[in-house]
């Protein structure tokens, strides 16, 4: 980890004193030049024993009221996905909106779109860790915690989604007494199982590396011998040895250098789930490029929301600064604009194509019954980011805030627009129908959103929700640095 | 921690056995887990306490019955004493076909619906109690000697019924009164008065080159078997050639949908259109030997095609063409009517300007008429029933026994039977439930299905069958003939009755062991009737045992030729008839026509009939009124918008269908919905339209009834079990079809389709068999009898109406009904599918059977992820329910949409409260499928599939198993066998031979060449599937 | 003389400039057993304690190659020799769809296997006497702390003493087993 | 590392083996060991075991061994049909109208018999309902040479009935016990011996 070598005149600013320009001191560069400086990526003139008690403080102190009110809310809504859940076991699919031309419905969707949303932080850390970018130090662990929540609840669709959910472990190649029967290795859902699996246990992988030093922070800071006990556990007993550190780094470099290429391939194979089957409108070479930039869009737009939510409920803003959001904003507006052009190749190519099938499949997209949803997708993904050309906006926390959401709300209805409108009129007129979600399929929808906030609520309470070691990395130690003291360092900052 | 690495750790040992003992425990736990709790449960096995040998090489093999049913011979396959399977008889020499209502007739023998035994019905007041037979018996018989008794039945084509009645009635003054609700007299009036005789000769359709059709209806109704000889003639290169079929009327039926050439003509002016074709016949072209006859001219004077043209609004060229047409097909063609227009008030007209027809073009001298096969048409009795009830209200009848009727539901609101009966003091009701009618009796004496009773039937060409039981009645019911026998004795009726109940009591002084006597009455009388008339034996001699056993196998008798009929020569006076012509209404008429597969309402307790989709609507489980689409589109309706139709005093509210090639000035509903009082599964499904029926003339008129319809607010969600009407086939080309005419030129028309690029892999080998399968379009005619008896045959199950909402159907095999949509409304995809006017005014009607393909590159096989679904050696695409685990991932890859998936379990009866309350369909699948004894129908040799999982067509495996276990037992060779030895249900249940199977690598296979045909199409061809399934061209005869 | 039960020496520094600056120095004095304990890494801070390169990418490149073994002899195995089977029309050896479980198994077994050698390392790699845990070292606050351990072949205390101040370190102190510290 | 936790943990390493080990096995279905109680002590060794002469007291010879009564006697159908059936209760009063009324069991028998009732026989060698196997499919199977494909030696080379191969020496059995695996994987690997040349394709067992 390389560290910044910001100009002493900038160190201590306000988040409010930030223009997202980078500081010009006149005279001050080499050869009397003019000298440009980043503005500080902590803001508020923070120490390092500061930082810790900041972030730390969320999970030594007991939640607040308003912790307690979104955590009923989203306990709640998990307990009704679960009730919806249990009814689906004990009826079968029957309760769900699906049918014979479409066979596939909320699941599947839920399913691509969680996967989707699990895409920003691994990318965040990894891909953003390899380009050397240091705003990432500020939101990557809250975004990798997302990722690994929004794994969870796409993983538990492909599995409630089968019509013998018991069944589902036949889905692993594991030597067995029936021929031994193995599985279909053709099949682009087996290839979703090693996906999938991979994903998440890897990003989990690269999420708890990062947290060591941070658990070894909480630790010391803990008071009650087992909390000390468990964070020390939990930190596998990490001193902050240098000898270490020399592994962990280069142990955090490889798992960068391989999640960066895994999360392009999951969505990749994910995509392969309707790309390599013959359905016009799913049988497309668009699809893994498409799905991957659509992922990255989804998954921005949720860490924008979750970080407005934290900077508000925390106080973070001189941790997760306006620099930060707008970073994440320009991203967002890039692959918006990917994700738009991806709709329109898909119609050039029908075009082009010159075949009846794909022509017409496209045509019913837009035009055809379901052609409102399309109108949504294609406002809420490929145009509304485009307001972000305006840096005022970028800046603009419920600017952000709204847009994020759209998008997500608009990411879902891709997915959507994906598997109903290329299965609700295939091939044949004749066995043409038309999709509706049942009450069951919403609440299962709503309670994976309970699970997802359930969990993201439960972790800022027990982890801290911001790479503590990373952002110490990234602080000018001239104004981070204790005064000089010949006592015995106290452990931590007690209360 | 702390360690010491010197010190002896005296208590480490100690740990060690603890942990051991805690592991051994939960090692334990785990094995007794793994061994029992995986283990499947201990199965009872229980054979019979005391087989008859005659059983033994039986166990585990089906066992088959000749039979006859409503009228045809069916052959019924058995498992273990239980009926599983109707099939058609297959050497049928009767000609007689076979409807819906005979290849689901299971579900009628199992209706759990039916009553238990004897109930004491109360007339209504207050609820029915169960009674015993001893007590129906002491009601009924001294009742029945006493006299004044009608006995009221449905048409009786039983000779021993007949008989037994006769000889009651003799007796006792017994009157018998058959009405039946769907038979209107027209035909036999007109026949009677042209020729003296109402016999009607059956019509050669093998043998015609030119049919023509005045609302005629032999494909919608087909127990007469008229379709075989039909699909004979439809596809070119058959030896004959192909015959031209143009059929006139007002509603699109299935008949008219298998036209080459349709014209639109609304019931009430049929008659006059008919007569006018004849005027320009006889006197336009001057053809026949009628052209002379100056009475014929005289009375066809009035009906020149010009003033009938204009009045049914069409064009007299026309009239006039049809005219020539017939001229030049002069003794190679045959016109034909008797549908439900001759049950309009014109009808009679109708079938005399037909009779002229026929005669003007020879078609009796040509031989185009069967008259050895000429059978009276069955009575309406429309007349009788009225009479009856006015009989009831004078209170002139006493006592009122029903059999197999059921008037307060089906007679006309004018009858007002219902209070009719209540006039009459004593009513017993034979029929197998308390129907409307038996639930205003006193008792219900439930009959036996006719598979668990004896009967006879009199069958056309001097056939007789016999009605033989395939299973002991499974109720406390008795056989309709048992019953009048043993009541008509014990009424004190001398002979035949007498003796048959005398013969069911052991003989004076016989042995003790001997084996008692057959307790059945019935069966006495039978044999004894038989031995009688038919067989001159008495029974009991072998000579007469040896015949009857012979019946018994092959199912029927060739009896006594009937009396020739009369040479057809024209009385005059018929003429008259064509005088006798009602006004046609001046506004909307209305035609009643019998539901297509419920026909009089009596099946309508059936899962499988009222599933089945109407082949021309597609609407299944319930029905609605056929309007035409411009004026559908004016009163600005979509399907199922409610509308009140309004017949006279008579309203219904039922919902609204866009109904393609319906004349503008007709609207229709079915008949045979909207029971009250048949059972779970039957009741209030769909519209009741009986009531608006009227009696003129002493015929129920079900056509020609003028009727105003106007909208009304509400909707009722019409069951379709398709999703699109109309295909383009410029740019879906997924039905191959062409004409006459430019197959001459090139015998591939119609099959044009892109191609698939290549194949990036290698084929598979098949070295031994191949199984496929060849549909040609030319012969279906979408009858979906091949859909019944795959359901029959593969253990399906019935989604209910909810089901088919939801777009859940089950059936393995489905017929798409497409309108094929001209070029010019090809532009632009989504348009198309609305159906536009030019489209739906004056449909081109297509059917496609659709189920597996057995793709030899199968989609769906390389998406599984469990393997459930993979190839077999014999290139079968295999479906394996209990690897499945219901991804649907198949189905969604499948471009034929023909895999099926379990949303729910059809197969247990879920009665949780608790669940039902939360989700109401939970309920209705076990009422559809599981109550009772329904699942008696079930086959053994197939797995009835579970919930969350996919099922689809297997081609009967289960039969091409069993052939190849029995090659294996014959050590024959257990590939390439020749035709006709596996046989798919689809196939057997096929009247057309339109579905040909087989291993296409047999020596001399038919599919084989059929698949190589130049009509042959695969679908798809550019998806690369490569289905096993070849479609022939669906070739319309276009030239005049 | 000392308590034998003297573990090392500990001092701490308040930025990561100086410690990256002592670190060289205690390498030049030619002290062996010594570690510095920090916030976060600080670069160049191998060279200057004289550690070679970390050794866990080439265990990450075996790991990597044994996953795309197992993939590819499981799938073949499975779909060409235990039960060959028509799936589609497609042959056993259908190549290209085995690509992907490929790549997904080598990151597999790669990156878990990986972290997994990390942590283990980061434990095992340590100078034979580490500072015991009761230690407030602050090493995880804002503290550079430096610790030479008592087994180092020329351990002396006040040798040590001396040369830890002698280089700017503060809060130097001996400690012992149970954490005590003696100035 | 102290001997208690190198113990500790070996113990659990074995133990969890074990476990998963039984697991499998449970998992596998096998069926083998499977010896259920039928509701009348039927002997298969006295009806069908070799006879095997002695003197009783009285000094007479008697054959306390089995009568060697073909399986096919009662069990009529495995050579014609799918099923090979169980016998009805009346070919057990074929004989013992007349003998053995003294004996226990057979009281027994002839009380169900008096009764009109079917005997509840336990079923021993049970496949799964989706498992649609066929006897004599197998029974008359042959190979090009015209010999039956199944076995009528035993591995020791001793005769044995064919239905041995997959019943065991059920004449030798006091109560029957399935003596093979009789899941998936045991009828496969006699299905994949290319001396059988039979089909390995699914509709041959499941439909």
């Amino acid at each position: 980890m390389t560290r910044l070598e910001t100009s002493p005149y900038a160190t201590v600013m306000d988040d409010g004193q930030l223009t997202g320009h980078p500081i010009v001191l006149a005279g001050k560069g080499p050869y009397g030049g003019d000298l440009e400086v980043d503005e500080p990526l902590v803001t508020g003139g923070k120490t390092w024993a500061e930082v810790d008690r900041d972030i730390c403080m969320h999970t030594e102190q007991f939640p607040t009221k308003r912790w307690w009110m979104a955590f009923a809310v989203a306990a709640t809504a998990l307990a009704i996905g679960t009730f919806a859940m249990l009814m689906l076991f004990y009826s079968g699919m029957g309760i769900l909106g699906i049918n014979r031309p479409v066979g596939w419905g909320s699941f599947i969707i839920n399913f691509v779109f969680w996967i989707g949303i699990g895409h920003a932080g691994t990318l965040i850390s990894a891909v953003l860790y390899l380009f050397r970018q240091q705003w990432r130090t500020g939101i990557n662990r809250a975004a990798e915690a997302m990722t690994l929540f929004a794994v969870a609840c796409a993983g538990i669709f492909p599995i409630i989604h089968l019509g013998r959910p018991w069944f589902a472990y036949w889905l692993v190649p594991y030597p067995n007494a029936r021929g031994p029967l193995w599985v279909n290795f053709n099949s682009p859902l087996a290839w979703d199982i090693f996906a999938i699996s991979t994903y998440g246990l890897v990003s989990l992988a690269f999420w708890y590396i990062g947290l060591l030093p941070d658990l070894a922070t909480v630790r010391d800071r803990a008071t009650h011998p087992w909390r000390k006990k468990i964070y020390n556990a939990m930190s596998f007993g990490w001193t902050g040895s240098h000898r270490a550190w020399r592994h962990y780094e280069s142990a955090y470099m490889i798992l960068a250098a391989f999640a960066t290429p895994l999360v392009f391939s999951v969505h990749t194979i994910v995509s392969f789930d309707f790309a390599t089957s013959i359905l016009p409108g799913w049988h497309t070479t668009i699809f893994p490029p498409y799905f991957v930039i659509g992922a990255i869009f989804s998954g921005f737009a949720m860490v924008i929301t979750l970080m407005t939510f934290m900077r508000g409920y925390f106080g973070l803003t001189n941790y997760i600064t306006t620099n930060h959001m707008e970073a994440m904003a320009k991203i967002l507006m890039l692959t918006g604009l990917l994700v738009g052009f991806a709709y329109s190749t898909e119609f050039f190519m029908a075009w082009y194509s010159g075949s009846e099938w794909e022509g017409f499949v496209f045509k019913n997209r837009a035009f055809g019954p379901y052609g409102w949803a399309y109108a949504i997708m294609f406002t809420c993904n490929a145009i509304v980011p485009q307001i972000f050309w305006w840096k005022k906006m970028r800046r603009h926390a419920w600017v952000l805030f709204v847009v994020s959401i759209l998008v997500n709300v608009g990411m879902w209805f891709e997915r959507y627009v994906i598997v109903v409108t290329s299965l609700h009129r295939d091939f044949l007129p004749s066995s043409w129908g038309m999709y509706a979600l049942t009450r069951w399929d919403y609440m299962i929808l709503l309670g994976s959103f309970g699970l997802f906030f359930t969990l993201f609520l439960l972790f800022v309470r027990v982890l801290p929700v911001i790479a503590i070691s990373e952002v110490k990395g990234v602080m000018d130690p001239k104004v981070a640095r204790s005064a000089p003291t010949d006592a015995a360092p106290a452990a931590g900052m007690r209360r | 921690m702390k360690r010491n690495e010197t010190s002896p750790h005296p208590e480490a040992l100690e740990v060690d056995r603890r942990e051991f003992l805690r592991v051994g425990g939960a090692l334990a736990a785990a094995g007794a887990l793994a061994s029992a709790g995986c283990r499947q449960p201990q199965e009872a096995t229980v054979p019979f306490h005391d087989m008859s040998e005659k059983l033994v090489d039986g166990q585990g093999q089906p066992r088959f019955f000749a039979s006859v049913l409503d009228g045809s011979p069916v052959l019924l396959r058995t498992r273990e004493g239980r009926p599983i399977l109707v099939a058609p008889s297959p050497d049928d020499a009767s000609g007689r076909g076979t409807t819906l209502r005979h290849h689901a007739a299971l579900m009628d023998l199992y209706d759990p619906d039916r009553a238990p035994g004897p109930v004491w019905v109360r007339r209504g007041k207050g609820a029915p109690v169960a009674s015993a037979w001893t007590v129906v018996t002491s009601e009924v018989v001294p009742r029945l000697a006493k006299g004044s008794a009608v006995l009221l039945t449905g048409p009786v084509s039983s000779p021993s019924l007949k008989a037994a009645i006769a000889e009651i009635s003799a007796k006792t003054g017994l009157v018998h009164v058959a009405y039946a609700p769907l038979e209107s007299d027209a035909v036999a009036t007109a026949w009677l008065r042209a020729f003296g005789d109402a016999r009607v000769p059956r019509p050669r359709l093998d043998k015609a080159d030119l049919v023509v059709g005045f609302g005629a209806e032999f494909l919608d109704d087909p127990s007469d078997g008229l379709e075989r000889d039909f699909a004979l003639r439809r596809a070119p290169g058959g030896g004959a050639p192909m015959s031209r079929f143009i059929q006139l009327e007002g509603r699109l039926t299935l008949t008219g949908a298998n036209a080459d050439r349709r014209i639109r003509v609304r019931d009430s002016e049929l008659a006059s259109v008919a007569a006018a074709v004849a005027h320009a016949v006889v006197i336009g072209q001057r053809a026949g030997p009628l052209a002379n006859d100056a009475e014929v001219a005289k009375a066809l004077a009035p009906f020149a095609p010009e003033v009938v043209a204009k009045r049914a609004g069409i064009d007299p060229s026309v009239l006039t063409g049809l005219a020539a047409e017939l001229a030049k097909a002069r003794g190679r063609a045959v016109v034909l009517a008797g549908g439900t227009a001759s049950a309009s008030p014109s009808g009679e007209t109708l079938e005399m300007a037909t009779l002229l027809l026929n005669l003007s073009i020879d078609a009796f001298g040509a031989g185009l008429f069967d008259e050895a096969a000429a059978e009276a048409p069955r009575a309406g009795g429309a007349r009788a029933l009225a009479a009856l009830a006015d009989d009831l209200r004078a209170g002139k009848v006493a006592t009122l026994i029903v059999a197999g009727a059921n008037p307060v539901y089906d007679a006309p609101a004018s009858v007002r039977f219902a209070e009719a009966l209540a006039k009459v003091s004593f009513v017993v009701s034979l029929n197998d439930r308390v129907d409307e009618t038996a639930a205003l009796a006193d008792f219900l004496a439930p009959a036996s299905h006719p598979f668990e009773s004896w009967g006879d039937e009199a069958l056309p060409r001097g056939l007789f069958a016999v009605q033989q039981p395939a299973i002991q009645p499974l109720y406390d019911t008795k056989g309709l003939l048992d019953l009048l026998v043993a009541w008509g004795a014990a009424a004190g009726v001398p002979g035949a009755v007498a003796a048959a109940v005398a013969a069911t009591a052991p003989a004076p002084g016989a042995a003790p062991g001997a084996p008692a006597p057959n307790p059945n009455p019935g069966w006495h009388y039978l044999r004894a009737h038989w031995g009688r008339t038919l067989l001159g034996r008495e029974p009991g001699t072998p000579a007469f045992e040896a015949a009857w056993n012979a019946v018994l196998r092959d199912g029927y008798l060739q009896g006594p030729a009937p009396a020739a009929a009369p040479p057809r020569r024209l009385a005059v006076p018929a003429l008259a008839l064509l005088g006798s012509l009602p006004e046609a209404p001046a506004g909307l008429e209305l035609q009643l026509y019998p539901h297509f597969a419920l026909r009089d309402g009596r099946g309508a307790n059936n899962g499988w009939l009222q599933e089945f989709p109407d082949p021309v609507t597609r609407i299944s489980w319930g029905g609605a009124v056929s309007i035409a689409p411009r004026r559908f589109d004016e009163m600005k309706l979509a399907n199922g918008d409610l509308v009140e139709v309004k017949a006279g005093e008579a309203t219904l509210i039922a919902p609204a269908y866009r109904h393609a090639g319906m004349h503008h000035d007709q609207v229709a509903i079915p008949l045979g919905l909207g029971r009250s009082a048949c059972g779970v599964i039957g009741n209030g499904i769909g519209p009741n339209a009986f009531p608006l029926r009227a009696i003129s003339g002493g015929r129920t008129v079900s056509a020609g009834i003028p009727v105003t319809v106007r909208r009304v607010t509400g909707r009722e969600e019409l069951a379709f079990a398709q999703g699109s009407d109309v295909i383009d086939r410029d740019r879906r080309p997924l039905v191959p079809a062409t004409t006459l005419t430019a197959f001459e030129k090139d015998a591939k028309a119609g099959t044009e389709q892109a191609k698939g690029g290549p194949s990036a892999w290698p084929e598979h080998r098949f070295p031994d068999a191949r199984w496929a399968m060849a549909i040609d379009l030319s012969k279906c005619n979408g009858c979906g009898k091949c859909v019944i008896g795959c359901q029959a045959e593969n253990n399906i199950p019935v989604v209910g109406r909810r089901g088919v909402l939801d777009r859940r159907e089950m059936s393995w095999i489905r017929i798409d009904r497409y309108y094929d949509a001209p070029k010019k409304d090809g532009r632009w995809g989504a348009e198309v599918w609305d159906g536009p006017l030019a489209v739906v005014e004056e449909p081109q009607t297509l059917f496609t059977p659709m189920l597996c393909q057995h793709c030899e590159n199968a989609p769906c096989e390389t998406v599984c992820p469990f393997v459930a679904t993979m190839h077999s050696e014999d290139g079968l695409n295999q479906q394996i329910y209990n690897r499945c685990v219901g991804t649907r991932y198949c189905a969604n890859n499948c471009p034929f949409k023909v895999r099926r998936f379990n949303f729910w379990e059809y197969s247990t009866a879920k009665t949780s409260a608790l669940f039902r309350a939360l989700d109401r369909r939970i309920g209705r699948f076990s009422d559809l499928n599981t109550r009772g004894l329904m699942q008696m129908k079930n086959n053994p040799e197939v797995t009835v599939r579970g919930r969350g999982v996919m099922e689809k067509c297997s081609f009967c495996i289960q039969r091409i198993r069993e052939a190849r276990a029995a090659a294996t037992r014959a050590g024959r060779k257990k590939d390439h066998f020749a035709d006709g030895v596996v046989v798919p249900a689809c196939m057997e249940a096929c009247p057309t031979g339109a579905i040909t199977f087989g291993d296409i690598h047999a020596p001399g296979s038919r599919v084989a060449a059929l698949a190589a045909h130049p009509r042959a199409m695969k679908l798809l061809e550019a998806t690369g599937v490569k289905p096993s399934i070849s479609y022939l061209t669906k070739v319309r005869h276009d030239k005049a | 003389m000392m308590p034998t039960s003297t573990k090392g020496i500990l001092g701490h520094f308040c930025g990561p400039d100086e410690a990256l600056a002592a670190a060289a120095k205690v390498r030049d004095a030619g002290w062996k057993h010594f570690d510095f304990l920090t916030p976060f890494p600080i670069h160049g801070m191998e060279e200057a304690m004289g550690q070679k390169r970390s050794w866990i990418p080439y265990v990450t490149a075996l790991l990597a190659l044994g996953g795309i073994l197992f993939a590819q002899g499981l799938q073949n195995y499975v779909m060409v020799f235990d039960w060959p089977m028509n799936f589609g029309g497609k042959p056993h050896a259908s190549w290209p769809a085995f690509i992907p479980i490929t790549f997904e198994a080598m990151v597999f077994w790669a990156a878990l296997g990986t972290a997994l050698v990390a942590i283990i390392a980061g434990k095992k790699d340590t100078v034979p006497q580490p500072p015991p845990m009761v230690i407030e070292t602050g090493a995880t606050v804002d503290r550079f702390v430096v610790w030479i351990s008592a087994t180092d072949p020329k351990w002396n205390p006040d040798e040590a003493l001396a040369f830890l101040k002698s280089i700017g370190a503060q809060g130097v102190r001996l400690v012992d087993a149970e954490g005590g510290a003696h100035a | 590392m102290s001997r208690r936790k190198t113990s500790v943990r070996i113990l659990a390493l074995v133990v969890g083996l074990v476990v998963t080990g039984s697991l499998a096995y449970g998992l596998s279905n096998a069926r083998k060991g499977y010896e259920p109680r039928q509701p009348i002590l039927f002997r298969h060794t006295r009806m069908a075991g070799d006879p095997v002469w002695a003197r009783n007291e009285k000094g007479e010879m008697v054959n306390t061994g089995g009568f060697g009564i073909p399986c096919v006697y009662c069990h009529t159908m495995p050579y014609k049909g799918r099923h090979s059936t169980v016998p009805s209760t009346v070919v057990c009063m074929n004989c013992h109208g007349t003998v053995g009324l003294s004996k226990e069991w057979v009281l027994k028998m002839k009380e169900y018999w008096d009764r009109g009732e079917p005997i509840p026989w336990v079923k021993v060698h049970d496949l799964p309902d989706f498992v649609y196997y066929d006897h004599s499919a197998h029974l008359n199977a042959r190979n090009e040479k015209g010999e039956l494909k199944l076995p009528v030696k035993d591995a020791e080379g001793r005769p044995m009935v064919v239905c041995e191969n997959c019943h065991g020496r059920v004449a030798q059995m006091e109560i029957v016990r399935v003596t093979t695996p009789f899941n998936m994987q045991w009828c496969l690997d006699c299905h994949r011996k290319p001396e059988m040349k039979a089909s390995t394709d699914c509709v041959t067992c499941h439909r």
